[in-house]
């Protein structure tokens, strides 16, 4: 069906005069701002926004929409993401105008029921961490991994020991290396080994006076847990350092093990990951930082205490960082986490983890038949299947793949990454879905295994558009509509 | 449980195709001695129902700006919210996507984002916008990290003292182990001191910030301080407020170097802090230094327009440490939030709530100074929030009017002792005259309440 | 002026086009003699933000199930609504679509009602559903008229006292230009009596109508009313809860003919009586003088499986006075958030929301009735709703317990000048243990009040 | 894109054991059901409903809803419909919880704000109608007519008056005779003539002493004011006989005309076409049907009176005819009615009827070129194009037609009504279209009646399904889903 008529872009479809928003007459009689301002301070040049009726608004989105695939809509099996399902009830809770009409320079008496919420939160991440402190300022993973790095230096600096350098795996996210730039460290990347954990050797010729920080993401992007953390963990702390857990991979093992316990003394979450904030087309998520007692102090301000007057933000923090961002943190995404723990409590977020697991391996089990698993028949909540016979003997590779699953119905899975294993697809079903879609699923990737290269290096066939020339895109840059 | 899908004969079957003989099997290589071997001590699970309850008595605990009159802002403001935003935010295809790295699958969203850009541009006056940053306090880390790396300048950053203290500290915080110091231009009357300004400047500065309209509400000499800045090759980075440029000259009218904005305003709800939008546009030049996600035009195989992610080799992803910014998921559901209410409030709605604001502003200001005691902190032009000072403490005041159901307003001596009798108000297009006649009644009694406190506390002393 | 996209220009060129020199041109056939040539006196126009306030001022001042504790019932039910309801209902597609006529354009929702279709019947075990009637009231109004339609008797209608007063008055006003006549069936002991229903029925009935459970929340003896009323040949109507049939025997077990209820507990909001839901389910054999939409499977031209409404020859737009009914919007859209709950709370759910109210239900009464002078108004036994004697006027009591945030329950002097001291409350699983119990001290406290008050009045007297 | 996975029946999906919708545990002692009541009155049937998860549940749903075609979607130009765009600031309002969640039953000192919205309404529509007392009760247009049609037989009860006879014009919609059966009367039909109008001598000579009603649907369903109103009300009320003027197609003559002012004693209004109410793919309406003073002691009770105790529900009424359903009305559909009103003011609603009776107009300008407008050059708010040329000439109905626009993104036209045309198409632009979707769905028009005829047999092409058998439909009703 047609939808040309309303998916123009807005400036396209603006026609002067129209309106949609209207605003009451002025009810005061003060001066108007031409009456009062000094010319300087007054734009010359009229606003350049479209001028669109509300009809032509809701047409115009609505029909966009449906151009997307999403979790409401598709199986979405990107690995790394965690691409769980959202309950409609966070929606409906977290529009209560209790909470997402609360400012956030409310003195705190104003607001304790938000305060007891997110003190809360505070308290269930630490245990879900097995450590001691907690920051729900970091807008998402990135900036938790950032707000500890600033940590881990101001705790170096205040022990007065000189450490410069962050020793990451080179299977790690990209956004650890980028991180530890920000914070001022230099980035070491560390060898994984043919089963693709951390090599022991690496690691320890390049461990020295020097570490402050090992960046370990466990489960790893592979989706292994490697089992030499324990000995990796030792290693870091006998050399001085601080281990720092990327935790993006948490639906692996909520209430199994917990990263305190095997030995980082940092952690984010991706709260928009594991505990389900909506993704929204890339974001926004919520990177809360866990931290072991000793850098407490550091952690940015404010914290929430519970004092006998109530709860309270605490800013009392001499040796703090300082903060990473504006006002509390991404308390709309904090909330929805809190929804979901509250939900499934401590037996259910086990479970999560089990079926989590549970399904990756499972579907593993069915797509190894026809797909490498470079990595074993085992994994944790993902794994990585790689194209690379295929892509030798029928020169279909894992792009070709991802993108006829689309025709299917399919998000493809996350491809080319991690970098570690060619032809990458990293597949991550999450516990959230159901033992006929993974049947499904395996059965179209392996009908899509035997059709035809050509055919699959036009895929996809029924969508909106195929294909897009990203060469172009970057060469000529067009970021912006123009007349 | 719920959201849980595996019924017990499903794990059976999954595990014997597996070749497991249990679950716990499949965790088997995560060592022993590092298992939690007790449930975790969080509260037990909640039915919809019994959550339902218990956050609705939570939600109802607080305070909010449907159950109070708002005058806050710093940052954050009660302006009203289009249903059709809400709506078209609703929408699952919208909300529960990725990140749209498969183009295909996500032309909806790649195309909202060029609209989120263009119409940034459009509403700065700048060349080009990024599909957004977490919100304005980094936002501004990340223009002066992008500022230094376009000048290649390691020295001073300069920021004037009127600049948002929570903006200040995280900038100051992101570059705590980095080569630049951030050097404060004092504003002693209100705004950034022209003169101070001008002493600190030199070669080596790579980027100068303001705030306009300030953190106390006043507007900046941004021309004058554009020229200078530009005089010594530095960039000049200014913090706006979208709806101001309803009436306020757009940043790329006075010449920014880098536009950063806090775009809650723009049809975001204030939600206790986030998540809130950064917004951040740049001259063209800049395009391969900007941070975050570009959304760009191209065709596809059969030459249909269509829109991807672009210049991604300026991203963690691909540079990894090199990258322009570590920033990975940003801010996608309130860009498009943005994006409609933009398109919602169009170019006459834009110019009309930013007159309600300035004008609902400057009738309480007077209001409130026909208050004995009661004068403005400067006599400086401001927008849609005004500082005043009062003959007494300000905190004090605030607290009064709780009990009016009025969130009155910000004190001063949150952030600074020397200004514990100062306090900033903001006024949106919401309020109504007989709620700014109310509050400045109200206002009125509460000072003269706390005014005889103080005295006979005075006295006793 | 808002939804209106002409422009001064645009309205130009289209009066060009059509040859016209005015829109008042446009209207010149209406003679002038009947124009308004006044302003409609209405008020003027208030934009989002306004109304937005206007509306918000008058929610607040309605007491509801969000803010108050809810022991109403009546037909209509706190029962909880599980988000994804709301989620699926608020989904444009749905709810702004027409009827669907044009099948290809109507998928979705013709997919969705008979699906519903299809739960109606499994929920009350019968043969076939419609597609849903306004509400209950009206659906027992069409279920007789279908009754006299496949019986063809045109006497009596026979109907229990104890059926909804609001449901009786609305058959007995469908019915009072035909032929029927509407005969009452007494329930001197809360349930209908079985002797006065042998009494009145003849061969001339066409059908017989019991609510069950009934007004009063009592369990009525329908399995022994059927073999009754089948005797004669007439059809079993029976009004039931659908909440109800998690425990209950099913309509379609005690071999109703037509069953009818107000689908408003199935996941819609109580919204001061409306829209409802009209469920009408009934054997087989009655397709043909079924009344209202009817969704049936088909294929298309390719043979693909789809969905069609059906059998429109029976309906009004085609058979015009012969149609078996006039009803042409039906309630779509909540036949629709029916079908999402009922696949949500599916069948142990719906045991166990059943089982949650019938506990609660039975907890209250025995509290109540420790309360002196409380008493059950009859020894039967009920559902989740459950009558009541009070030593004192009902009405007066539920006032008092106004104040303390409790809509009590209902006083049955509203419907029955013998009953002022009687009165009905409904309990759901919404109600909480502590709920019930505050509501039995504060009930104790309002008696004794109302009681003494009652006492002082008599001696002054 | 495949969406076979999600959008079977959700009786094929389910799965044994799945739950959504989870209850809390009993919190009190009391016995169970089955302890405590008769084993006679429990089932021995377990319940067979669909075994589902949420997400399940959603992506079903979500799925099936982009089969729809819809005004958010989708120009709509179904005439007699008033397909007219739903604001979203009504959605978001009328589910505020002081709204939503009052109980029918509620006292009226505990919902005094629900009271004066209804109590304004009341007045709101008499205002509009031109005439003296409202009911709101009616839950839709063809209720309306009923209970106007139980209220007129009432009063002439009261006025021991035989009346039997209501006369309804040809082109009439279906739920007019259908409501005077039910309400008892004998039905007498009406010619059109030529120019669509009521032929004059038909009604003159079927008018005698029986006549109770003329129903009158002006503008008719072709679109066309009647402008012998004046004289047709005259003879009828000479007869001794009452006017009911059927509201579906007010929108044309909002603040311009009043039924009541050209003679009608009762109408019903669609508020669910009129004034916005959601169509929610065939429901709920709302039909309050206003009448003339003689007429209100015979209205449904209760009304809302407004007294110096506040408003109040009057069921004092001992000539009312009862009512015609229970509880109040369709107050979900009278709210946004009344936002709708309250939004637009005088002004703006004689604006709606002014526009929309433009766009029809324009839409008939540019359509008039390639298709037969049986009935001239000049409509209201909507018109009635006719394929019979196209059909003799080229065999394509109108139907075709239909079918086809579906495939360029508009939804068909009514077809094959009103009766009284042959081929017809049925067109209601609403004022809430722009220019340029008029415009570009005549273009649309014009080259469907260019193209193949063969091809548009087979229309559509790009929807999921096409040309169901609905003689099949009929012939075998399969009406539910069995195992
Ligand atoms: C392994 C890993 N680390 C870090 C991140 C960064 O998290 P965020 O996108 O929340 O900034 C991601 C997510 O993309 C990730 O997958
Ligand atoms: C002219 C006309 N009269 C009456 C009706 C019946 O109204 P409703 O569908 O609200 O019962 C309709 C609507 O379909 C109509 O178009």
């Amino acid at each position: 069906m047609d939808k040309s008529q309303s998916t123009g872009l807005l400036f396209e479809i603006s026609h002067k005069g129209r309106r949609c928003h209207l605003l009451p007459d002025c009810d005061v009689p003060t001066k108007t701002s031409a009456e009062l301002l000094d010319k300087k301070y007054l734009s010359n040049d009229p606003t350049h926004l479209p001028e669109m009726a509300e009809i032509d608004i809701v047409r115009h989105f609505v029909n966009l929409s449906t151009k997307n695939m999403a979790i409401d809509c598709n199986f979405y099996p990107l690995g790394s993401c965690t691409m769980k399902y959202n309950p409609k009830r966070h929606e409906r809770l977290g529009a209560l105008s209790g909470l997402a009409h609360v400012h956030p320079l409310q003195d705190d008496q104003t607001c304790q029921g938000m305060l007891e919420i997110l003190w809360e939160m505070q308290n269930y991440l630490a245990e879900i961490a097995g450590l001691d402190g907690v920051s729900l300022q970091p807008a998402a993973g990135a900036q938790g991994e950032l707000t500890a790095l600033l940590v881990a230096a101001a705790y170096f600096r205040d022990k007065k020991e000189k450490r410069t350098k962050v020793l990451i795996p080179d299977s790690a996210h990209g956004t650890n290396p980028a991180s530890a730039a920000i914070a001022g460290f230099d980035t070491i990347t560390i060898k994984s080994n043919a089963r693709g954990r951390v090599d022991m050797d690496d690691l320890i010729s390049k461990i020295d006076s020097q570490t402050a920080v090992f960046m370990i993401t466990n489960p790893n992007t592979l989706g292994l847990f490697d089992e030499q953390i324990v000995q990796i963990t030792d290693l870091i702390h006998k050399a001085g350092g601080l281990v720092y857990l990327d935790g993006a991979n948490m639906n692996a093992i909520l209430g199994i093990t917990r990263p305190g316990d095997f030995g980082a003394d940092m952690m984010h979450y991706n709260v928009h990951k594991t505990f389900t904030g909506p993704h929204g087309a890339g974001g926004p998520g919520s990177g809360p930082i866990a931290v072991r007692k000793q850098l407490i102090p550091f952690l940015p301000a404010p914290l929430i205490i519970k004092t006998n007057e109530g709860f309270k933000l605490d800013y009392d923090r001499p040796k703090t960082i300082g903060r990473v961002r504006s006002f509390f943190g991404n308390v709309g995404i904090l909330l929805r986490g809190y929804f979901y723990i509250r939900t499934l409590g401590p037996d259910g977020l086990k479970q999560v983890s089990q079926n989590a697991v549970l399904n990756a391996n499972y579907l593993l089990s069915l797509v190894k038949e026809a797909f490498d698993v470079p990595h074993g028949d085992r994994c944790m909540h993902e794994f990585v299947a790689s194209a690379r016979t295929l892509r030798r003997d029928k020169k279909i590779s894992a792009m070709d793949i991802g993108k006829r699953l689309l025709d299917y119905g399919y998000h493809a899975p996350t491809v080319y990454f991690p970098l570690v294993v060619s032809e990458a697809m990293m597949m991550e079903p999450t516990e959230t879905e159901s033992k006929e879609t993974l049947d499904h699923f395996a059965k179209t990737l392996i009908k899509i295994r035997d059709e035809d290269a050509e055919f699959l290096h036009d895929a996809p066939h029924t969508l909106d558009i195929s294909r897009p020339d990203e060469v172009k895109a970057a060469k000529e840059p067009m970021l912006r509509w123009k007349k | 449980m719920p959201y849980l899908l595996n019924t017990p004969d499903d794990k059976n079957e999954m595990l014997k195709n597996i070749g497991a003989s249990s679950i716990d099997e499949l965790f088997s290589n995560i060592p022993e001695s590092v298992r939690l071997n007790r449930p975790l001590d969080i509260p037990k699970a909640l039915t919809e129902i019994e959550l339902s309850r218990h956050i609705a008595r939570l939600a109802n605990s607080n305070l909010n700006a449907d159950s109070a009159v708002c005058f806050l802002g710093g940052g954050s403001y009660d302006h009203f919210i289009p249903a059709v935003v809400d709506m078209v935010a609703s929408r699952s295809e919208f909300y529960t996507a990725y990140t749209p790295y498969q183009a295909e699958a996500s032309q909806g969203s790649l195309q909202a984002f060029y609209e989120f850009q263009t119409m940034i541009s459009q509403l700065t006056g700048m060349d080009i916008s990024n599909s957004s940053l977490y919100e304005a306090g980094s936002g501004l880390a990340e223009a002066i990290l992008m500022a230094m790396s376009v000048t290649g300048r390691m020295g001073k950053v300069l920021v004037a003292e009127s600049v948002h203290p929570e903006y200040r500290l995280s900038f100051i915080t992101y570059l705590a182990n980095l080569e630049p110091t951030v050097v404060t231009v004092a504003c002693p009357e209100g705004k950034m001191c022209l003169n101070d300004l001008a002493s600190k400047l030199d070669e080596t500065v790579s980027c100068v910030i303001v705030q306009h309209p300030n953190f106390f509400g006043n507007l900046e000499e941004v021309e004058e301080i554009a020229k200078l800045v530009h005089s010594k090759g530095a960039l000049f980075i200014v913090a706006y407020d979208p709806i101001s440029l309803g009436i306020l000259k757009k940043p790329g009218e006075y010449d920014a170097d880098i536009a950063v904005a806090e775009g809650q305003c723009l049809g975001n709800p204030m939600i206790y802090g986030g998540p809130y939008l950064g917004l951040l546009s740049c001259k063209e030049a800049f395009v391969r230094k900007i941070p975050g996600r570009l959304v760009g035009q191209t065709v596809d195989r059969k030459g249909k327009r269509c829109w991807v992610l672009t210049l991604q080799t300026r991203e963690q992803h691909i540079r990894r440490e090199k990258a322009t910014s570590n920033i990975c998921t940003n801010q996608g559901l309130f860009a498009l939030r943005a994006a409609v209410f933009l398109a919602a409030i169009g170019p006459k709605g834009l110019t009309e709530t930013a007159e309600l604001c300035f004008r609902k502003a400057h009738f309480l200001m007077d209001l409130l100074c026909k208050i004995p005691g009661v004068k403005p902190k400067f006599n400086l032009p401001f927008f849609k929030e005004f500082t005043i000072e009062l003959p007494c403490n300000a905190q004090v005041v605030i607290n009064s009017l709780i009990d009016d159901g009025i969130l009155a307003g910000l004190s001063q001596g949150r952030w600074s002792k020397d200004l514990p009798n100062v306090m900033t108000i903001a006024v949106t297009e919401k309020r109504t005259r007989s709620e700014l006649e109310n509050y400045a009644a109200a206002f009125g009694a509460a000072i003269t309440a706390a005014s005889s406190q103080e005295k006979s506390k005075a006295l006793k002393s």
